[in-house]
């Protein structure tokens, strides 16, 4: 089951944003979405989960057409993070607890573990505006893995964050996702990063975005790989 | 600034779209009158007796036509204003009721609700003399506001009777509210309605010149008015918003009851006097020569 | 818009049944029917042409100041920070005072006529432009300010670039009640002492029981209001296009 | 800094009342001198008068705030709705109503439910527009984040619409309590036989300036009380929606 | 000349932010800044664009002690961007122009011909909102280059760029830097980018950030330098 996507197509008003896309994520994947600044992978995330209504084509999830959100089965890290800027850094964790019905107390305990786990404990009580980028991007980080869906939509999450905290953070998510059999799609401008990551790599063309190529990891060496997808990149 | 514009005389009315307060002055500025006799006059609508003796009293508005309590009120405050020039001394009051209405005369009014303006407003006054002539006790005034609210709340109901000059009467009939107008002007010969009244000091500084003429074209106007009822009606009409049929019945029924002689009814205005810590508007009663100026009715 | 002009016919309709069954006197409250025919006779009529120009004019001018001064005003004390509670507070008293009292000083101050009306409209206008720029000009994007001035923009450059565009919805919003306001205050100085003008008109028609025309001149009156309204709608629409959502289709569903 | 500017302010008005009275600039008619008004306010008895035009106002705002906030979340989300009924609204919003208060009294009487609603319909103006406008500003990424967390209907209006647009409803719901309160005043000032309107009305009639300024103080007091509660209730409010 | 840190204390009320920093910026040099997320880094470069008030210690400029903005002589980029939401691609590049007083027409080119340099120049009609996270951030760029400042302080201008366009606007950036003398300090979370495109790079500790050590690029081998690094960091 896990997404299928067949012959997607985006747009914002005349403007196309992507054309014809075609892939799946089986259950358990994690897919990385590669491409140059403007292409349209943000684009393609969200009609993944709902929030962008294709002009064309369609998204399955589970075997299911998706008309709108699907918030019990799909969780977001957002680009611009979409943080609430009057809640604390543990309130915005809070939010999918709550919505999910999840008491109080309870919400607050995996609230404080989850920010812990981004490295975050001691700025739990900030609001947004007093926490800087990376930080920023952990709580919404946290604020994903807060919700139980199984699927996980990343839209650039450690953007922001130095290379010490963004390794720390990937080898976490890996081994969380791998624990709790979650499926990930992954956007991120970093090649190093996808390839140490993914089980496969779908690059898209410059906007308006089109499959380029599938890439399968773990069947090459990661070095050739890595020549391979700058190859396909910078051409 | 046009209230610093040399020559020009601010006049002030009170309740401009009343027919006794408002008409001679309105003929007067129509008919050419106060141009005749060398005055530039600018008619200002106060919609309240104090805002205008306000005005007089800042000097913005140089005279002005009240009613003789105004002018006596304000005089038992201390302030420099003096009846000049009567204009009508007959009260247009009416005790207003609805057509099925118990009350057909004025001693049926004991013990009901009566609409007044104000405490202490000439509607109160009213009120106080019906009491005290008819023997009417325990009515009971209701201060409701504008005439407007009046009318609302006798049309609602919410009182027996309202006290308005007699001409709000014909208007609600007009507009389909059946009310009988009861006129309380033979209540009482001592009465000093209309009124010119200005500060002492300025009567004396102006005594030959525009004071005078002012008095004059007041004479002209009321005599012009008593003489032509469709001029005076058609005015009525354009200048006071009435409708046709309300000025022409208002016309009838009040314009014998201004006074071109000017001459003024100092009992009138005595009785307001003494009736002035009643309503408490002042703890004494103000003497004869603090509001009444007699230079000019003289003539 | 058909949305619009159905409830208004819904409205006209509606009022003309009740006149015609419930209210039954049109002595303040005329159906629309007589409104149109016995009120607009009226409306005609040279004086009351001549007191309805009067009437916008000063309208129109206390509008001006209100909008001038209340904008300006509003948006120094929003960015003035610390000030900002206290300067609320004080407008908000002001604006809770019944200013009729007051109304004799200002005849005295301005004189009679055009000036103390303007004056008055103006201060009842003023004050609810002041409170609502200020709020909005208090919540702007502080990360915005600070690079703007980085940037190498002064105050007032501050407040054109940023704070004024950040505001506009906000500033608009309160432009329409101080239009509505300023209005008022110029019908109930007209209302309490005229030489001209509408207020002395209505004075007249409400004394006089003539609902029909006193409907028709409210209406005429609130023409003017309205087309402020329009104007500063058109406005609004040119300076703030950023804000409509350039995404139809993501919107439907996000909704 | 807050009291401060407070002190100055009064001292300020203060000051300038004492000097346009005792120079002689304006007859004490127009503005009695501050002793006058002193002794009279010792004379007159504001309780009753205060609590009656209170509850009025308290009255018509409450519903004012019960219809316009609904009203105006509406609008604001919804662009069809808002686009047919915005400028409706603000047209509406410029009758002069007050002027047209007896019409008002004829169908609603004199008494208190006149007054009560004149205030609501005065405050339901700004209050509306207010909340559209704030609506309208709500960041849609964090509509869309929200939604995407599973949040709809009044979840979205309780978690996302209502906490971001609180400052700017809050700034039109002072503005509509200002004006239920100028209003009420002003509907017992043109009609009426209780509460502070009344007593202005009442002293105003006769030459008492003293009284009447004495009610004016009363009036700016009772204004700077139901100010002060506003602002504390507002803050809690929006301590307890943006949390 | 150029710039001179010393000393500096930075606070948030009660909470400090960087403690005794002292290094300098010589003219025409090119510094970064690394360390961990939430370290202190963007709150050192708002120092020293006296942006943010120093709790002790002090910043001079040319000599001359900071005290406030310095819009003739330092432009930004800030980490989240401050672009204006209602103003076009073109309208925010032209804002420094503007402010500076050069004409409508000669504004319109600059910012035309900066955002050509950026590869935005399709773009320049849309508002942010329309823009996907690199453009907005790309944009960012164009506007402070748009300034004639003499220094530029950059907040991890390249964070949502993918590697193609990273590398690219880098080398550009290089070019443009060295065309002009001007000076940069550059806050980064990308070793790489740091050894690549620095003359030198100050270490920060986790926050409050210190001085963990400057190193010199171009005495050292660029592999063991960037061992080196990675050793000071994720130590
Ligand atoms: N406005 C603020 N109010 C209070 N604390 C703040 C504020 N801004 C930043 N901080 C705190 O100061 C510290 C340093 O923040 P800063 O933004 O300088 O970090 P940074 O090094 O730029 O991090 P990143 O790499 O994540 O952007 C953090 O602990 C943060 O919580
Ligand atoms: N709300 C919008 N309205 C109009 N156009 C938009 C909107 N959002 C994005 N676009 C356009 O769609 C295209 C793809 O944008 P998208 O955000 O999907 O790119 P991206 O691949 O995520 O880029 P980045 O790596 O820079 O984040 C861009 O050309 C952008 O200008
Ligand atoms: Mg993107
Ligand atoms: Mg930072």
């Amino acid at each position: 089951m896990g997404i299928e996507v067949t012959g997607l197509d985006l747009r914002y008003g005349d403007h196309p944003a992507a054309r014809d896309i075609t892939f799946d994520v089986r259950p358990g994947e994690f897919v990385s979405l590669i491409g140059p600044s403007g292409c349209g992978k943000s684009s393609v995330l969200r009609a993944l989960g709902g929030l962008l209504r294709p002009a064309g084509g369609e998204v399955r999830v589970d075997g299911e057409r998706v008309r709108g959100p699907l918030p019990t089965r799909i969780a977001y890290v957002f680009q611009d993070l979409a943080l609430f800027p009057w809640r604390s850094a543990r309130r915005n964790v809070e939010v999918p607890l709550a919505l999910r019905g999840v008491p109080r107390r309870l919400r607050r305990e995996r609230a404080d573990e989850l920010l812990g786990k981004v490295g975050l404990a001691e700025v739990a009580d900030k609001v947004p505006a007093q926490l800087s980028g990376g930080m920023r991007q952990r709580v919404a980080i946290a604020r994903a893995l807060a919700s139980d869906a199984g699927i996980l939509l990343l839209d650039e999450p450690f953007a922001a964050l130095d290379e010490q905290t963004r390794t720390q953070l990937g080898a976490e998510l890996l081994r969380l996702l791998a624990e709790e059999g979650k499926t990930v799609v992954f956007v991120t401008h970093s090649l190093l990063e996808a390839v140490r990551l993914s089980h496969r790599i779908v690059v898209l063309t410059p906007g308006p975005a089109r499959i380029r190529e599938v890439i399968t990891v773990g069947t090459e060496d990661p070095h050739e790989l890595h020549a391979k997808l700058t190859g396909l990149l910078f051409s | 600034d046009p209230g610093a514009e040399p020559g020009t005389l601010h006049l002030g009315i009170v309740q401009g779209q009343d027919f006794t307060h408002a008409l001679p002055a309105r003929i007067a500025e129509a008919q050419g009158i106060f141009a005749k006799h060398g005055l530039k006059v600018e008619i200002v609508d106060f919609s309240a007796g104090s805002d205008l003796v306000k005005a007089i009293v800042g000097g913005t508005v140089q005279a002005g036509e009240v009613t003789g309590l105004d002018v006596v009120a304000a005089a038992a405050s201390g302030i420099d204003l003096k009846a000049f020039y009567g204009t009508a001394s007959a009260t247009p009051m009416a005790v207003i009721v609805k057509d099925r209405s118990p009350i057909r005369a004025l001693p049926d009014l004991k013990g009901k609700k009566v609409g007044i303006s104000k405490f202490g407003s000439l509607t109160d006054f009213t009120v106080k003399l019906i009491a005290q002539k008819t023997g009417a006790t325990d009515i009971k005034p209701v201060p409701l506001g504008a005439p407007s609210a009046n009318t609302a709340a006798l049309a609602k109901g919410d009182v027996d009777a309202i006290i308005l000059p007699v001409e709000f009467a014909y208007a609600l009939q007009a507009a389909g509210t059946p009310v009988t107008a009861i006129r309380i002007a033979d209540l009482t010969t001592d009465s000093q309605f209309g009124t010119l009244a200005a500060p002492g000091a300025w009567l004396d500084a102006n005594q030959n010149e525009q004071v005078t003429a002012l008095t004059e074209a007041y004479a002209e106007a009321i005599t012009y008015l008593q003489a032509h009822e469709p001029e005076s009606v058609q005015l009525a009409v354009s200048k006071l918003g009435m409708k046709p049929a309300v000025a022409t019945q208002a016309y009838q029924e009040l314009s014998k009851d201004f006074t071109p002689t000017g001459k003024i009814n100092t009992a009138g205005l005595a009785a307001y006097a003494e009736s002035l810590p009643g309503l408490k508007l002042a703890q004494k009663v103000p003497t004869e020569q603090q509001y009444y100026d007699p230079k000019f009715t003289a003539k | 818009m058909r949305l619009r002009w159905a409830t208004i016919a819904l409205l006209v309709v509606a009022w003309e049944v009740a006149c015609r069954t419930l209210v039954r006197s049109d002595d303040y409250l005329a159906p629309p029917s007589e409104v149109l025919t016995t009120g607009s006779a009226y409306l005609a009529q040279p004086d009351t042409v001549a007191a309805l120009t009067v009437t916008t004019t000063r309208f129109l001018a206390a509008f001006a100041v209100t909008a001038l001064l209340g904008v300006a005003v509003g948006l120094a004390l929003g960015r003035t920070g610390c000030l900002v509670p206290a300067a609320r507070d004080m407008m908000t008293v002001l604006y809770t005072l019944p200013l009729v009292p007051f109304y004799p000083l200002f005849v005295l101050w301005f004189g009679l006529g055009f000036r103390s009306e303007v004056a008055f409209g103006a201060i009842h206008g003023a004050v609810p432009v002041v409170l609502g720029t200020m709020a909005a000009a208090s919540r702007v994007d502080e990360t915005l300010i600070t690079a703007t001035r980085a940037m190498g923009a002064g105050r007032t450059r501050t407040l054109t670039m940023v704070v004024l565009p950040a505001t506009v919805p906000d500033v608009v919003g309160s432009l329409r009640i101080g239009a509505a306001l300023s209005l008022l205050g110029v019908l109930l100085a007209e209302l309490m002492v005229s030489v001209d003008g509408v207020g002395h008109l209505i004075a007249a028609l409400i004394a006089n029981l003539r609902g029909p025309e006193l409907d028709a001149v409210i209406l005429a009156v609130c023409v003017g209001a309205v087309a402020v309204n329009v104007l500063l709608q058109a406005g609004e629409r040119r300076l703030s296009r950023w804000r409509e959502q350039p995404t139809p289709s993501a919107h439907r569903v996000a909704r | 800094m807050r009291a401060l500017v407070y002190l100055a302010v009064a001292a300020t008005t203060l000051l300038t009342w004492w000097l346009l009275t005792v120079t002689g600039t304006v007859a004490p008619l127009i503005l009695p001198p501050i002793n006058e008004v002193v002794t009279a306010l010792r004379q007159q008895d504001p309780v009753v008068p205060m609590a009656i035009t209170t509850a009025r106002a308290a009255y018509g705002f409450a519903l004012a705030t019960l219809l316009a906030v609904p009203i105006g979340v509406v609008l604001g989300r919804d662009q069809l709705l808002n686009r047919a009924y915005e400028p409706l609204l603000a047209t509406v919003a410029a009758v002069p109503l007050v002027v047209l208060y007896p019409v008002l009294a004829a169908t609603l009487g004199l008494g208190t439910s006149s007054k009560v609603v004149l205030g609501g319909l005065y405050a339901f103006f700004p209050i509306a527009i207010a909340t559209t406008r704030a609506v309208q500003q709500i960041d849609p990424e964090l509509v869309t984040a929200m939604r995407s967390m599973g949040a709809r209907g009044a979840d979205l209006t309780r978690t996302v619409v209502i906490p971001s647009a609180l400052p700017g409803i809050v700034s039109g719901l002072r503005v509509g309590l200002g004006l239920a309160l100028v209003t009420v005043v002003a509907g017992e000032f043109i009609a009426g036989d209780e509460g502070v309107g009344y007593q202005l009305a009442a002293s105003s009639q006769g030459y008492q300036s003293a009284a009447l300024f004495a009610w004016v103080v009363l009036a700016i007091a009772l204004t700077i009380v139901v100010n002060t509660v506003f602002t504390a209730m507002a803050t809690t409010l929006e301590r307890t929606l943006r949390r």
